[in-house]
């Protein structure tokens, strides 16, 4: 174990079988019982513009992803073009020979900007703009060519189209060769790609045939991997995670209006939102079925969300950063009047609409202050795959106990990252149900009787009481009265109090890593792996590493972060923000200042080699902050 | 006993707001209509008309401005056996509210949309609402109102609302009947109605309406309902429409169309959450008795499972 | 002078006539050449509800209110029974002697909550729950009746209607005689106020003729105030202040959704939209109008503002809390557009639609967070009447100037706080107008080539651009490269960075008082005025303050802010919000923690008297947090 | 010399899809109108559509989903010698930005509103988009579509649009002479471009839809305008608004609805701020040689004066 190390990137234009191509190999690997984590990189637009995944597997657990590539896999022109930082001594650029003709100047489909880039970096170095052109320089630089002649070698097994429509499971099918994977295991790959098309599914196998074929007759083969068995495991992305965890967490009403990098969250509940599995095994009372309404907007989306949790239903909406900009009015009426709510916020590259396929981690000070006037809400984040399973059932717990609207906090990144599972343990989150007793008159939905800050939890249809954005009486009734206002203020944030109390510190902040180290990491979200994996990297070269991993930002838990940190060395924020927001968060909590930075907006995700790389520059050089800037 | 929909709480509108009259109806209908304590839901705006929920003896959500169809459809998705009735001024619903006013169009999912129709923005001191007409200078404005109308009528005709009608709040009689026949229509309903503000609307005024309203009904040959082979749509529909454009010396109040054919937004989400109707997100068990899930994830979303060797 | 220091409470139901009753007296003290402050309380209500005004004179600056009242003035039984905690030894309650009769229980239009204390506090005193017994226990608490007898006074006078169409009249003129207000003075203030109605006038005069008339021969005079002549002043509200700064900045275009307390700013725009008086002043090009579109909701508001500030305009837009959370998604289209605009926020008690009529200082937070991702803004907040004025004018010159978003925070208090200016000053703030300069191709609207981050402003007719929620190159088109990514996120934040260097400290903070002091208050808003006021008083007292006056949140005035506090004693930090906000600005960007705070989150101004209170009870008894609670 | 209309950027649409076609008649339309560089302003929202004020070389704004009608607004009000365009998705015009859309009518503005009726929502992966029909099921929906259709046509009718028409993204020369006429016509004008998605929309396709166009134009008793004494108002707009609900067997294309009898927004601005045609917000010099205001506050408000002993 902790022999192989695998870093594939394979790009094609967007909408022509990219991740289709990532899916097989993904899979391929998983059959082999390797681990796989990957992320998906694609522009704001539906067809013909560069994307790319990115894929690393291990023998052991992977939690990140590690430039330069080993192969770099172009199933277009202008992969080559986008990709040549990713290749160093080694890497092997996998081609179609055909694109060699390619000139950077018929590449329309490259930002302007990036051909620019390009430009001057081929000029610079003395080479051609084009394809041969970068090939060489790739070369210079140590890269290894394979170029192949896809038609070619692929004509005598495809009878039904076109050669070009099986050109990604080829360009899988070379590279899992190349690395050594087992052919069956390809196949199985296909086989759960194409299931149930009999027809596609011959010609990809016979495909993967003559890939493997070519590859044995080319010696381009690599040392064979032996599968090893595994249990039964799972393959999700975040957004997969996050839609499991609410339906085990009891949810039943999701509103959503379509956007990147949410709305797949939605479309997965919707995919099973007859639950149908449950049908033969439960009581007829817990049958049922999620229900999942697209709506006309996101005022829409959170407000409707607000009005199915008055009758007692557990309900959510997903969004990213402009729906959510949308929602603060709401978020406020749901604090105001107590409603449990939860909003799963997808953060993506800002301001505005920014760069909505990308990731970002700026919407943290805006999750914490959206909506206007001071209500409790509670505010968490998630790193990895697992976490956002657990996590959306924590949400949707928090928000029926202490009544508040939560706010759950994903990266692009993490959305679009897809990682293997050992399992989901059903039994980890407990679901927390309040009572509903049935009871019209008298019923004092914001009794202020309640040392908790809590009152009884009631639910349209069983109860009689009322709801108001104005101040409100114990009933729900309007009222200006100064001293009900008070109270009922008090009371609203006692609540928050009284979270900060139960919430088990682990929910809030972690440490990773030994009590004294050289270098003390503070982040959150999706950094979560590259730093775990970087903190190994680290220790080989010599510089100890922990890491301080927060989950709560409100409640925030300031004195486990103060005394953690006050005791700590070199204190590094790592974050995907340019204004290090957390750690803004960190300051006004616990008055401390950290002062070295590792940010990055350039809206990719954080890779190991740049972080290690961050840290050596900080740590031994004495740099204070560091932008990183990997990614195509 | 047959519930007292009155609530206890000091009503604070003007003397003479035509508020009182629609809230009157409202109650009386739900009183004839044999409804229990807990069958119905009030769901409102912000603005003098939001305040109506508190009047009612019924659990009442009053929100955000112009956001109360998408909460009231909310509380209806989530427990469709619910009758929901929104209260919403006509700043409330045509302004800020009318791209909800228009979604909801689309969903019919069966709420009862009760329209305060005073021409003006009552809780803010005056100024135009979307149902004023163009150059119209009431007391509170300090010109002429810029705007065109819009005609609720016309809106919710052409956003899908299967029943569309309009009522008189000093003509308590019929619109309480024009309410129940909203509350038992399947597909979400329009009730406009005239709502004289006097004191902000010195136009618009009871008496203006009193010589101007007469009722559809009063003519044999008018039929709002589709047949339901649907053979008369188009026709029905079309003078619906064409009914709606009538207003400064005549005004029709009474029901302007009525179709059964189009299945409510619940029904249609049964076909495909087959147990939603019976068994819906309010009334579902979540947890097993220990309080786990019931939901066991790996056969749910069995299509993710990846097995080494099989 | 500083001799004469009158309160006068009056209060009456909501649409009954209180607002003309105060505008009377505020002008009749103005014209007896007077200072005089005062604030509007009234409820979420068209007609019948409690409301009243707060109003305080002194023949030296006045800046606050105190209680108890000097006078009690009740338009209405309800006045008689929300008031009582106002008087005190010596105030004298005007009312009419009809009132005597009715009973609390009867007084439908007190909210619940209210009355529910009220009849705690007669029960427990041991009085009727009536006019009569409150009367009783008002006189016990030393207070002094003064009952009249309305209707039989004034039906010699009145002979076009009932006598009631009078009362406010009768009862400001009988408040007026009492403090000592010569007849001519009121007299004028009757004019002012029916200036164009005839009929009314005569009578009204022969109202306040009477009204003296009873007076004197009731021995009701208080000892006579001596007019004194003063240069034309002139009498502004808040929201006066800001139209007036905006019209006077230059501000061509204003969007608005009615909103309380925002939407009268543009009512009073409005109605001087032709700009009438410039007509025959300036040349041809100079004469125009303020354009005020009344909007369909706040979403279309600020992105019409916004579209018009693409034309060259200077434009805005007004709302309250509920407006500005639909507005976030368009205030970070416009940072990340670098479109000047302006927002003027009028904070009211929230959260949600919370005490849409009373004071709040809880959108600090939210002000300064609101919209997804990051991206620079100015957030601003004014004090005063004065400060309005001028701090408009700025807000647009720093939109202009830097290209951002402008948040102008204003509080409800203040937008109701009626002022008296010696002048305004036309020549104080400079407008700054970047140069637009026609050029088409190749024109770079954001042009890296900046090193202040900012580029050369463009207009919609004049140049040809793109605009682009997306990230963009230099031209505006959109663009997902790495690199000017990085470089265009840079580059907005410099201009940040250049505020921060240009912008006078003056404008960002303000210490009053002695370097050196035993209490040294922080605060903001509306409460600048309670505190300048309270430091005088606490210097009577013994106890030496200073006050550190916070205008600038963002960029935040860091250094300054640490140096004075750093050096400081007893640091109190007062607001009116629950959460203490601007103390956690203060340690976000300080590290220093401030430990004594006075909070008001009732809804309601905070007067000069409690906060002498809190003080004392804070540097004398070690109390670290007072919460204010007075207002009715 | 006649202005280029074509931008220097590469688009980035699918093959085959009508955007083009769209993008090709504006640009014709421009040229043949003769507008020179800074005459034409574009104004999108997000979507596909969203894209192609980038396309268009005149000054352009892509700006938020939904939100394209009023930031259109601000400029045409702020400089309204400005011919404005707005771009945009019927996701985008119907869906989120459907209450803009019904102010606008309201309002009248003079804006030229082109709507990319898809009935997808092209950016986001094809989810339904409110112009689709009930019942319908593209292949990148899980089921099918949920909800009902709202028509562009009737719903701009409805609204107070003074222009309203519809296009055919494959027939070019039609939908450009809509297109100038709408550019020419004063109030807001509405033209629905029917616009093919291959990659999401596999039934409402370029196909489809030849099979299925027809122009109003052809026949000759088709007559869309009102006269200018009003005096065939109500049946030219019955008889539009009848047409719109035309769909499935025919659809008519051409203009619907022209009224120019109501003042656009700008016009009736000037009657309150009478030089703000000819010296709009955004041309007013506000500042005096010094850089000083040019408003004396205490004459421009001098009722707020007070003098002592005058
Ligand atoms: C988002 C938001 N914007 C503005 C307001 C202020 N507001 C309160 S009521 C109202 C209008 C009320 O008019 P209408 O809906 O016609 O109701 P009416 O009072 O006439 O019954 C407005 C604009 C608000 N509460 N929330
Ligand atoms: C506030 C907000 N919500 C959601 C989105 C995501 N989004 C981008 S484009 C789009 C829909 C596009 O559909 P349509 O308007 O029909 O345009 P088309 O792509 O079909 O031309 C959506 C929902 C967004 N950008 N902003
Ligand atoms: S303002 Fe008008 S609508 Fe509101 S309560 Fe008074 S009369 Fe009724
Ligand atoms: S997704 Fe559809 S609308 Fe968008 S560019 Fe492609 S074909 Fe055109
Ligand atoms: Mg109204
Ligand atoms: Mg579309």
């Amino acid at each position: 174990m902790g022999q192989l190390d695998i870093n594939i990137v394979i790009g094609g234009p967007q909408g022509g079988g990219i991740d289709t191509s990532a899916n097989m190999i993904i899979r391929a690997f998983a059959y082999a019982g390797m681990d796989v984590f990957s992320v998906r990189e694609f522009h704001s637009n539906i067809k013909g513009r560069h994307s790319y995944v990115h894929i690393r597997s291990k023998d052991d657990k992977v939690r990140s992803l590690k430039y330069p590539a080993d192969l770099l896999v172009a199933l277009d022109p202008d992969t080559i073009f986008e990709h040549h930082e990713d290749v160093s001594k080694g890497t092997m650029v996998i081609y179609d020979s055909a694109f060699e003709g390619s000139d950077l100047g018929q590449a329309r489909m490259i930002m302007r900007d990036t051909q620019k880039g390009i430009k001057e970096t081929l000029e610079k170095a003395g080479f051609q703009t084009t394809v041969k052109g970068m090939l060489e320089y790739m070369q210079k630089k140590g890269g290894k060519l394979v170029p192949i002649q896809f038609d070619s070698v692929l004509s005598p097994v495809v009878s039904d189209g076109p050669t070009t429509r099986y050109f990604n499971t080829f360009g899988a099918a070379v590279t899992m060769s190349l690395v050594g994977i087992e052919k069956s295991s390809m196949e199985d790959a296909i086989r759960y790609v194409f299931g149930n098309k009999e027809s596609v599914l011959k010609t990809n196998l016979a495909v993967v045939d003559k890939a493997y074929e070519y590859c044995e007759s080319n010696k381009l083969v690599g040392r064979k991997i032996k599968k090893m068995h595994r249990e039964s495991r799972i393959i999700l992305t975040g957004n997969d995670g996050a839609a499991i965890g609410k339906i085990m967490g009891g949810l039943r009403f999701q509103t959503y209006y379509p956007i990147t990098p949410a709305s797949d969250e939605s479309t997965i509940m919707e995919e099973h939102e007859d639950l149908k599995w449950l049908e033969n095994e439960v009581d007829q009372l817990s049958r049922g079925g999620v229900v999942v309404v697209q709506t006309e907007d996101e005022l829409s989306a959170i407000t409707m969300a607000t009005g199915a949790a008055l009758t007692g239903s557990r309900s959510a909406t997903a969004t990213s950063g402009p729906g959510f900009s949308l929602m603060s009015e709401a978020i406020s009426f749901s604090g105001m009047d107590e409603v449990p709510l939860v909003v799963t916020l997808y953060q993506r590259g800002g301001p505005s609409t920014g760069l909505p396929t990308r990731n970002g981690q700026a919407d943290l000070l805006f999750a914490m202050h959206a909506g206007h006037g001071e209500f409790p809400r509670i505010v968490i984040t998630s790193g990895d795959v697992e976490e956002t399973i657990y996590d959306s059932m924590k949400a949707l717990n928090y928000a029926q106990k202490y009544q508040v609207p939560v706010i759950h906090l994903i990266d692009k990144n993490l959305a679009n990252t897809s990682e293997i599972l050992d399992g989901i343990d059903t039994r980890r989150v407990k679901l927390e149900i309040p009572e509903i007793i049935p009871q019209n008159d008298g019923f004092k939905r914001f009794s202020l009787d309640t040392s908790s800050g809590i009152s009884r939890m009631g639910a349209f249809g069983k109860n009689i009481f009322w709801l108001t954005g104005d101040e409100h009486d114990e009933i729900g009734h309007v009222t200006e009265d100064t001293r009900m206002r008070d109270l009922q203020m008090e009371k609203r944030f006692r609540k928050l109090e009284t979270a900060e109390k139960e919430i088990p510190i682990e929910d809030k902040a972690v440490v990773f890593g030994d009590k004294k180290a050289d270098v003390t990491f503070v982040s959150w979200g999706s950094q979560k792996g590259p730093i775990l994996d970087a903190m190994n990297e680290l220790k080989k070269i010599g510089i100890s590493s922990n890491f301080l991993y927060l989950k709560m930002f409100t409640p925030f838990p300031s004195d486990f972060v103060h005394d953690f940190l006050y005791s700590s060395k070199t204190v590094i924020d790592v974050e995907s923000n340019m204004t290090a927001q957390a750690a803004k968060v960190i300051t006004q909590n616990t008055g401390l200042k950290i002062s070295n930075y590792i940010l990055k907006y350039n809206g990719r995700h954080v890779t190991e080699d740049e972080l290690v790389e961050a840290v050596s520059k900080i740590y031994k050089n004495g740099v204070k902050k560091v932008v990183l800037t990997n990614g195509a | 006993m047959a519930h007292n929909f009155r609530s206890d709480v000091a009503i604070d509108w003007c003397p003479g707001c035509g508020d009182f009259g629609i809230l009157n109806s409202i109650q009386q209908a739900l009183t004839e209509l044999n409804f229990g304590a807990n069958d119905v839901v009030v769901v409102s705006g912000i603005g003098c008309s939001g305040k109506t929920p508190h009047y009612i003896n019924v659990a009442g959500a009053h929100t955000l401005h112009g956001r109360s169809i998408p909460y009231a459809t909310g509380v209806k998705l989530s427990n469709p056996k619910l009758k929901v009735l929104v209260t919403g001024g006509d700043g409330d619903l045509m302004s800020i509210g009318a791209g909800h006013f228009v979604g909801e169009g689309r969903r019919n999912t069966g709420l009862t949309v009760i329209l305060f129709d005073n021409e003006v923005y009552g809780l803010t001191k005056g100024q135009a609402a979307p149902t004023m007409q163009m150059g119209q200078r009431t007391k509170s404005l300090t010109k002429p109102n810029m705007f065109g109308r819009v005609n609720p009528i016309s809106l919710a005709l052409t956003s899908g609302y299967s029943f569309v009608a309009r009522g008189f709040s000093f003509d308590g009689k019929q619109l309480k009947e024009i309410i129940k026949r909203g509350i038992q229509h399947e597909g979400s309903s329009l009730i406009d109605v005239l709502q004289p503000c006097p004191t902000y609307n010195n136009i618009n005024t009871m008496e203006w309406y009193k010589k101007r309203v007469y009722k559809l009904e009063d003519s044999k040959t008018w039929e709002p309902v589709v047949k339901n082979d649907d053979s008369n749509l188009e026709e029905v529909f079309q003078r619906a429409y064409a009914k709606a454009g009538e207003w400064e010396d005549k005004i029709p109040t009474g029901i302007f169309y009525e179709n059964n054919n189009i299945p409510s937004f619940p029904k249609r989400i049964n076909e495909y959450v087959p147990r939603y109707l019976e068994n819906p997100p309010s009334d579902q068990k979540i947890s097993d008795k220990d309080g786990y899930t019931l939901v066991d994830p790996m056969k749910t979303f069995s299509e993710k499972i990846v097995e080494t060797i099989k």
